[in-house]
């Protein structure tokens, strides 16, 4: 299935990139960060990060489908 | 792992309650409104749209970027966001005072970009006609924002170098 | 009753208990300052006050006036204050505040005379490293002036009557 | 003994005079409160005031001296 996957902060500058669309047969935003930080060697833990999926934020465990829009989330510092 | 067509179909019956408790748009807002801002933040506009006859008092919150953190000089901060969920994340905050405290209005606004020291970061502000429930709904709405709107803070340190706010890791 | 002369040289070796507990100026007041005034309050000179490229945070609160009371329309209000004790109170509040909280800055302003509907009646602002002081010594300055400073208001109400708001009595 | 009283909000309006120089042996801040509520018919009883004496809050049994300057305080209402 085809992901689109949108990256910032940390994992943005780690990845190189803002966007990318991919192809994968990641069950779940878990199996898929794992991937991810395998092949491109993201430094934070998934106990660090949150999940959206299509714009919301959702459970590591949410199934993937094709078409999705994911978001790993660094640690928010606002203000 | 699965047939993922199979447990998405599950999971649409019973969805995790990650996914269950957070409240859905659209809210009944009433005079509110959470904006991720690319341009410097007008207190004073922000104010005048808050204001009403009714109401008798203001509580608001200004962030300042600070010439420091955690002991080393700071040059200038870059925020940066995800729009698509910071907005929405920051309207369900505006949306759950006014579910929480008894107020009239309630604006919250986030810069993003390159700012200097000095500069507005983020500005809260509640009228209500009790002092009380403006102080209370200013101060959980800046606390919610702070721990929950997918923004992020990269320190441009004195030194040259720069770090991810929270990430423990300078790039 | 006794000798007034005679009791009130052993009052100055003893004063007595309400005295005593009052802290006397001149106190160390940091950047802070209670100001009863004539003049509208202006709060954007305020904030330029308090800006201070250490300060991260600031906490604000504004009252105005408002358009009724317990149910009853007010069409305009009348402050008046006892100027000496309320300016002296108003600046041990402040320094109060300095004590409690870790704060960087401080200004309190009341207004008296005749204002009308949607006016600033007061404006606190409290700035701080921290959102957590600033938000709880602005707090403790409102909650403290509205308690001790002698400073009193006086309803105009459509109907024409007037009211010394908390004395229960109208004249 | 002399003394100055100055009087604020209901007790100005109650008293008709913003400020007065009296002639009184009362021999604390009560007793003398006590003397002009009888004259001049203050409806505010000591539990609903406080005293300052020379411009500082006092307690109500403070001794009176000649010249002392006395405002008995309404309930404020500030803000």
């Amino acid at each position: 299935m085809k992901l689109t996957i949108q990256y910032f902060a940390l994992l943005k500058d780690q990845r190189g990139l803002d966007e990318e669309t991919i192809q994968s047969s990641a069950a779940t935003a878990n199996d898929l960060y794992q991937e991810l930080a395998q092949t491109h060697g993201f430094t934070l833990p998934t106990t660090a990060l949150k999940v959206a999926v299509n714009d919301d934020f959702a459970s590591w465990e949410t199934p993937l489908a094709d078409g999705d829009s994911i978001v790993f989330i660094p640690p928010v510092a606002g203000g | 792992m699965g047939n993922p067509t199979r447990r998405r179909r599950l999971h649409r019956l019973h969805p995790p309650r990650s996914r269950r408790l957070i409240p859905q748009p659209p809210f009944t807002i009433q005079t509110s409104s959470f904006i991720i801002s690319k341009d410097p933040l007008q207190p004073e506009e922000l104010k005048r749209e808050l204001l009403d006859a009714h109401a008798g008092a203001l509580a608001t919150f200004e962030g300042w970027v600070r010439n420091h953190n955690e002991g080393q000089p700071v040059d200038r901060l870059e925020y940066s966001s995800y729009p698509a969920l910071a907005n929405k994340e920051g309207q369900r905050i505006v949306a759950e005072a006014f579910e929480k405290f008894e107020i009239d209005a309630a604006i919250a606004q986030h810069r993003v970009g390159l700012l200097e020291i000095g500069g507005i970061a983020v500005w809260v502000g509640v009228s209500a006609a009790h002092r009380g429930a403006a102080f209370d709904a200013c101060r959980y709405i800046i606390e919610e924002i702070k721990g929950r709107v997918p923004i992020w803070k990269k320190e441009h340190y004195s030194s040259g170098t720069t770090g991810w706010v929270n990430c423990h890791q300078e790039t």
